[in-house]
């Protein structure tokens, strides 16, 4: 199977609580959170789509949507 | 031999009356004087297809009950005082959510563990008040083994009819004696199904916004509506609110929904009451005592009657102001410290004629004993 | 007819409940008559002297229970010691004399019998013993018809043993009926 | 099916703080159902109160939210009254455990076909941190103010000795294990408990100094270890994860069934 | 600063009172609005050598007090209306055996799980019926921190005078505000210990037998008289008996031992009764607002008063109806549908000028409820 | 002291049917006492509801009859109250495991120093012969009249996984064994649980056909064995008898004790 | 030790329930129930003192009373 | 004095209902005024927008909820939103300029202050921010001594902090006096 390649981060805003779980876990430092304690991609290009961010997300506030290939 | 006619205890007349109502869904825990309840359905639901539980406790009968009304069964449990003591929170969730269901208490003598195996009818007021919050109730009793069938299956009716717990109020005393009862052909006493929802699958379901006549339709688990289910105050779908005029309005419903049908849910039984001057009002097994009196006083003149009372909630004080209005005195026969006489007094205009015959000894109140009253009500002393 | 209250005690084994059921159902199945069967439970009826009440009338009865039986029966000392003063004046008390040893104090007609004896003689098997009190019983009061209580008996038990019972059944009436006419 | 389908939106973003562990379990119990490919009417979730509980307010099956330690008791009757339907319980460890205890004993013993999801987060979150019979002695709490006495229960060693016959634990570091062992739990024919680890940082978080939500899933996975792993043998402390016992044995509403044949063909 | 000055919340003024009353053991289960004091007992019995025990549910919390003060402990319980519906049958095992206990129910909106953070008064009723039988029962309230405290020492008093469950129903704005308390010198208010038997050992004692005055001395486990404790009716000895007279001996002395001393039992405050025309009856935190009407009105000349009841059970009805007797209306303020008001109705001699000011929406009584419902009553209209 | 000394002899013959096993275990629970020597007044004996549970009634120890299921929570009050008396608590199977589950799993992992006996038979016997959890598949009962479905608990193997911390077993055949492993249970420090096997020939004996009491007896001889017997290897199906299970652990009122001295050095 | 001698049965008769349990129980076959159903010791003489008549009677109706050696 | 009604929102985290409490106990404790604290629970106190309630006067309270306060603060966007309506016309509506946008609707005096902001920059410990609200409050408002507030400090904080608090409180004191010359 080849390596997923990400399409996106979907991030809901509303949903996110800023608990930093996503960012904290990330293995590639992909996530931050902005001055208003939300999540954002930061670094979207270091991504390996291991979805970890979405699976941990207490919140249900993340998505990591990968390119269909 | 007539199949239809059987010599049986009370306990089993409210089995073959449940079963006759629709029953298919029965848990309970066994309590002296309702255990036989229990037995008998063990036997018999299965035979039907239906399902007996015995629960590790009171509470989990109450609950698994109300789990399964939401399954679409009809849905019985069977207990006594200490057990129906134990109820009372999953109860008041079934009043809180509107779940069909019937809770048998075959009273015997209370408080605590009391008097296990003697009559008694202490829990009257239990039956109203045991559960925290206000809230409606309906429960009912009967003196004999053909009103015991009868005003079983008006149980499951009123439960279908109002979405709600309906509480039967038996004693030892009819529980536990055999006698006579004529089984009805089936459709000769008219069975209320669960109201089911017309609303089709995919259009929003409102399990708790009233039709215009007051019914709310279920729609059961399983089926194609999904729906929440909560003790907490809650909006029309099921879900929880606190907003105010939310609250106020589940509030007054739950209270509404029974106390403005007393008429509906009223269920009494008057003998000789029309010239009646001393009016005997009693119910369940006592209701029995008061009437040998009445039967055997007649002939000899004396004006008695006697109002026997199948509803005990919502108490029908307006049919019993009236029934009353030209009685000269008033004698309530029950077997506690006066738990009816309370509310006979509220109801009537001149709460002091209102006299008491009962026992509290666990021993059967007597024809003699409320004839004793009797001489002291008419000032005839000892 | 007029009203019978009837008083059956005994203890747990010896199958007293069982009779007073079987007479009132008898009656109420057919003969058409009213009846009421109640029992006391409780504690004692675990160990000590079990209690059971029949009324039979023809008409409706409402106060179900027996304050003053026009028959008693007692099947042990401990039964009678405890009920033996109930007996309403006038009635009839029936114990076995093998259990019982009466005081002949209640003014009553006193008819102690060999109901025991009668049946382990001639049957040898215990379990019948309540069956043939009822037979006596009812030889003494001629309340129902005996072959009201065959059909009861006959819903109630295995085919293989209606003989049985209908033996004891007879052993009592005909045992009842010689003390009858006593 | 995506898993935001199962979900009720409306009522996002949900009550619980941030960082609650409890929103990774529904978000991986979704992931389950979604991937067993069940359908949403054929689901039952019955739940209890507490904090918890809420998880059934937020997903689009039959949901009955009962009281305080007794939805197991509700679920048994919701259970034989349709068996056909698939009954999941999410419960926290004191609706489960404390005043629950009875019911979680007595639907593990009747071996009924019901998924018991145990949200141990070791305090009772919704009324604000007291311990719980899963705190574990020496652990703080607003009603252990000189630090907890009472031992705890091993929820797997009791759900086995209670009769259980599928019990698991993970935690909610191991979010695809949970997704994995519910949906072994829910196809297993018989009573199923899963404990998940949960954090609670609000209150066992502050209380016990363990900082941020991110920190306790860091101990979730330092402090414990795949079942039969060598590391367990080592340090023996480490708490075990994955299928913890898993037995066939006559599931309670299969037993009933035949009950009624016979009792059918009896009449 | 004065030490004894405090500023804390109400739950914290019942744990201060308890343990100035004696409170030795504590056994809970947490619910809101009641949690608080089940934490600040966990810290400051142990530091007085107390107890604090956290039990598995309401049930075991009940039974666990029993145990303990059959040891000679002052014991307490607290907790809100789910957990008070399920201590229901302990509690009518306490009031059966006679055992000194306090239990706290701190209400909250009801019925089920309703409104759990949300003020309410819906419990009333159920603290006098919730448990089966006959039985009498004592329930006392407060609608201020001082009240609180000296209220709950008068639970602990009552209950040792008495050998009963004593309930405390406060309501969640009361429990939870913060306002000043002064915390009495010790032996400023005078406690009642636990009455010991004075029998020596080895001479028969009757733990059921009342003395002259009728206070039954009690002996504890462990001391030198061995007794049986049951819920059956039992004799002066402990032991079960269900001899009618024996029965009814006991039954009578459940009750009477209440209602025969509702004098000596009856706490209120009054406000204003001398010339009032329109009195408010009120009770907990809605007297709060009551007073608060009351106060702004009287300046303006409208002749209102309150009467603030402390003591709701046994219902002190002939003090009602006296203090009522040349009122024009009275008005009962209260946070349900009306459960003291019925009482209040039964009190006065004519029920039709008894109205209700409510809320059962989950929102606190604002003096604007009030004034709207005296609108009304004076016939001014909304 | 003569073990009549320890009896109320007045409510003398007791209420217990003809041969039932209740009565072996009162006789023999009295002998361990005697021998151990305890004073009437330094015991305590809290019973629930039950024919079981009268046994209480019948000791001239301060006795506590509570109400079904509970006495155990009413026990743990006493002995907290007051830690140096012992505190016997002896329960039906129903009393302790149907409706007192809770209280018991509660009281054995809190591990309190009350001694649980459990007087299994099989059945409630006070309400007239309904199955219990200790009644197990396949028995008849009146409530389970197409035989019963219901598993049944292992008290043992429940009581060990939730905390006790003395849990033994014997049967009314083995008297002295009564006698020996009360005496054991007793002096344990923790709580400790010793089930007895005791017939009910009124119910369980006569609806499954086991005959008389002795009868009943002589199946407890055959279808037990020692722990850790040969017996046992070549026939799975025997029940094990003796001290099954015995640890130390801290005992919650001792643990309590410690909580005061660091709560009043605080202040 | 030397063996114990049997002085006598004490037995309750208001006790006995007449169960059989000692009856049938008793090594020695000593004791039978008579025919008001209480125990009697029959067979006194073959009693070897074991107790277990004692030890297992559910009525303590029943004493076995050793001589004094 | 004028009786005071003031409501305190924002989020759970930030302490709001902690400083509420520390008024009102410090007037209550250090001014012989009379105070009532109450505060709003359940769950939408756990996500969402936390509220308390003090009354501060020098008579006897008894109605003790606030429905329309004086003096408003709100700490965060969701706080202000549900609450801004309630303000007393010509009331003090205190809000932080980081946490809230406001729209300069309300009836009121609307003091849009930088606390969080300055004692970031200051202090660089966000936990202190309730206190430096309540230093900016008391300047504003002129109810209690700030000495009041610290002795109530001095009691729940341990040593090592209070020179932080008292820090706090000064820069509030100090933000609160330079805006009420404003
Ligand atoms: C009968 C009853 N008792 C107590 C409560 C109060 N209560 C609500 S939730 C809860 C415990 C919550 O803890 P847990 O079950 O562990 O769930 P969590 O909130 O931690 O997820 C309690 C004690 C209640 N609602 N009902
Ligand atoms: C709350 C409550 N539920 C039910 C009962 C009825 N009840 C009394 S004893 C008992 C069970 C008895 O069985 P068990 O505990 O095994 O004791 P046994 O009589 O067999 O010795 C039951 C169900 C009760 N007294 N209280
Ligand atoms: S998918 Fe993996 S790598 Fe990408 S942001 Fe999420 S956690 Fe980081
Ligand atoms: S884990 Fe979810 S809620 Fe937490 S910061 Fe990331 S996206 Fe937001
Ligand atoms: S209190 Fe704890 S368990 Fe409850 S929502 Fe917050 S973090 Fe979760
Ligand atoms: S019914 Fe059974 S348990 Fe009860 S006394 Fe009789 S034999 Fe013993
Ligand atoms: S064992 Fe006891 S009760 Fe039974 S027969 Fe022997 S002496 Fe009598
Ligand atoms: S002591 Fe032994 S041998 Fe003697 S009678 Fe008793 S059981 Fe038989
Ligand atoms: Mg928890
Ligand atoms: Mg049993």
């Amino acid at each position: 199977m080849a390596k997923p390649k990400l399409k996106e981060h979907i991030i809901n805003r509303e949903w996110c609580k800023g608990c930093g779980i996503c960012v904290h876990f990330c293995p590639k430092k992909v996530l931050e959170l902005d001055d208003t304690d939300k999540v954002v991609a930061a670094r979207p290009q270091d991504c390996i789509c291991c979805k970890l961010c979405e699976l941990r997300c207490p919140d249900l506030a993340i998505e990591v949507i990968v390119e269909r290939q | 031999m007539d199949p239809n006619i059987k010599f049986i205890q009370g306990n089993e007349v409210c089995v073959e009356a449940a079963l006759y109502a629709g029953l298919n869904f029965f848990a309970g825990y066994p309590i002296t004087p309702s255990t036989e309840i229990a037995e008998h359905l063990a036997q018999k639901l299965p035979e039907q297809g239906g399902k007996f539980i015995q629960m590790e406790d009171e509470i989990a009968s109450m609950a698994a009950i109300i789990g399964a009304s939401l399954t679409g069964k009809k849905v019985m449990t069977a207990t006594s005082g200490p057990g129906f003591s134990l109820m009372q929170e999953a109860l008041g969730y079934a009043i809180m959510t509107e779940i069909p269901c019937v809770i048998v208490n075959v009273m015997r003598g209370g408080p605590s563990t009391g008097l296990p195996t003697s009559v008694g009818q202490g829990d009257v007021m239990q039956a109203r008040w045991g559960t925290h919050g206000d809230h409606g109730i309906i429960a009912l009793t009967a003196s004999n083994h053909q009103d015991v069938f009868s005003i079983t299956i008006d149980a499951f009716n009123l439960a279908e009819t109002y979405r709600t717990p309906v509480i039967l109020l038996f004693d030892e005393v009819v529980g536990h004696m055999r006698e006579k009862l004529v089984v009805p052909e089936p459709g000769e006493i008219p069975i209320v199904e669960r109201l089911r929802t017309s609303v089709k699958g995919g259009v929003d379901y409102h399990p708790y916004l009233p039709r215009e006549d007051g019914r709310l339709p279920m729609s059961d688990f399983g089926g194609v509506h999904r729906y929440n289910v909560t003790g907490l105050y809650h909006d029309m779908w099921g879900f929880p609110s606190n907003n105010p005029s939310v609250v106020q309005g589940l509030h007054r419903h739950l209270n509404d929904k029974i106390t403005n049908n007393v008429n509906q849910i009223s269920r009494y039984k008057e003998y000789y009451l029309e010239d009646a001057e001393c009016i005997l009002i009693s119910y369940g097994s006592a209701a029995r005592s008061a009437l040998h009196v009445v039967q055997e006083r007649r002939p000899r003149g004396e004006k008695l009657g006697l109002l026997e009372l199948q509803t005990l909630w919502p108490f029908p004080y307006q049919m019993i102001k009236e029934k009353c209005e030209n009685a000269k005195s008033i004698a309530v026969v029950e077997l506690n410290a006066g738990q009816v006489l309370r509310a006979v007094k509220r109801a009537v205009n001149d709460p002091e004629k209102v006299f008491l015959a009962n026992r509290i000894d666990g021993v059967f109140i007597t024809p003699v004993d409320i004839r004793n009253m009797l001489r002291f009500v008419q000032g005839r002393g000892a | 007819m007029e009203r019978c209250r009837m008083v059956f005690s005994g203890s747990g084994g010896q199958g007293v409940i069982t009779a007073a059921i079987i007479l009132a159902e008898a009656a109420v199945l057919y003969e058409n008559l009213t009846a009421i069967q109640s029992q006391a439970y409780g504690p004692e009826a675990r160990g000590g002297a079990t209690r059971s009440d029949v009324i039979i009338s023809d008409t409706t009865i409402n106060y179900p229970k027996v304050v003053q039986p026009n028959v008693l029966v007692c099947l042990t000392q401990e039964a009678y010691n405890k009920f033996y003063t109930i007996i309403r004046p006038g009635g009839m008390l029936i114990t076995d004399s093998r259990f019982v040893k009466t005081q002949r104090k209640a003014d009553a007609k006193q008819m102690e019998l060999p109901i025991y004896a009668t049946v382990m003689e001639e049957i040898g098997k215990p379990i019948v013993f309540n069956i043939c009190m009822l037979g006596t019983l009812l030889a003494l009061t001629e309340l129902i018809q005996p072959e009201s209580v065959m059909k009861v008996i006959k819903t109630r038990i295995p085919k293989d043993f209606l003989q049985l019972n209908r033996k004891a059944l007879d052993i009592g009436l005909n045992l009842g009926k010689a003390h009858k006419t006593q | 099916m995506a898993i935001k389908d199962y979900l009720r939106e409306r009522f996002f973003p949900h009550m619980w703080c941030p960082g609650c562990g409890h929103g990774i379990v529904l978000n991986n119990m979704l992931r389950s159902i979604e991937q067993l490919g069940l359908s949403k009417n054929e689901i039952v979730m019955v739940s209890g109160i507490g904090c918890s509980s809420r998880i059934s307010g937020y997903v689009d099956f039959h949901t009955l939210h009962t009281i305080h330690g007794r939805a197991l008791a509700f679920a048994t009757g919701v259970k034989l009254g349709l068996p056909e339907l698939n009954v999941i319980v999410p419960m926290g460890d004191g609706d489960a455990l404390a005043i629950g205890g009875n019911h979680f004993i007595h639907a593990a013993r009747r071996n009924i076909d019901i998924t018991a999801i145990v949200m141990n987060n070791r305090i009772y979150g919704m009324t604000g941190g007291q311990f719980s019979p899963l705190s574990g002695i020496g652990t703080m709490a607003t009603t252990a103010p000189f630090r907890n006495i009472d031992h705890d229960f091993d929820v797997a060693e009791l759900s086995k000795a209670a009769g259980a016959t599928f019990v698991a634990r993970t935690t909610t570091f191991h979010a695809k294990q949970i997704t994995d062992i519910i949906k072994q739990a829910i196809l297993h024919e018989g009573f199923s408990v899963v404990e998940i680890l949960t954090q609670c940082p609000t209150y066992f978080g502050r209380k016990n100094r363990e900082g941020s939500a991110s920190n306790m899933m860091e101990l979730y996975k330092k402090n414990t270890t795949p079942i039969g792993s060598q590391a367990k043998q080592e340090n023996p402390e480490l708490i075990e994860r994955g299928i913890l016992h898993e037995v066939e044995a006559p599931e309670y509403c299969n037993e009933y069934d035949k009950i009624i044949k016979a009792a059918m063909k009896g009449k």
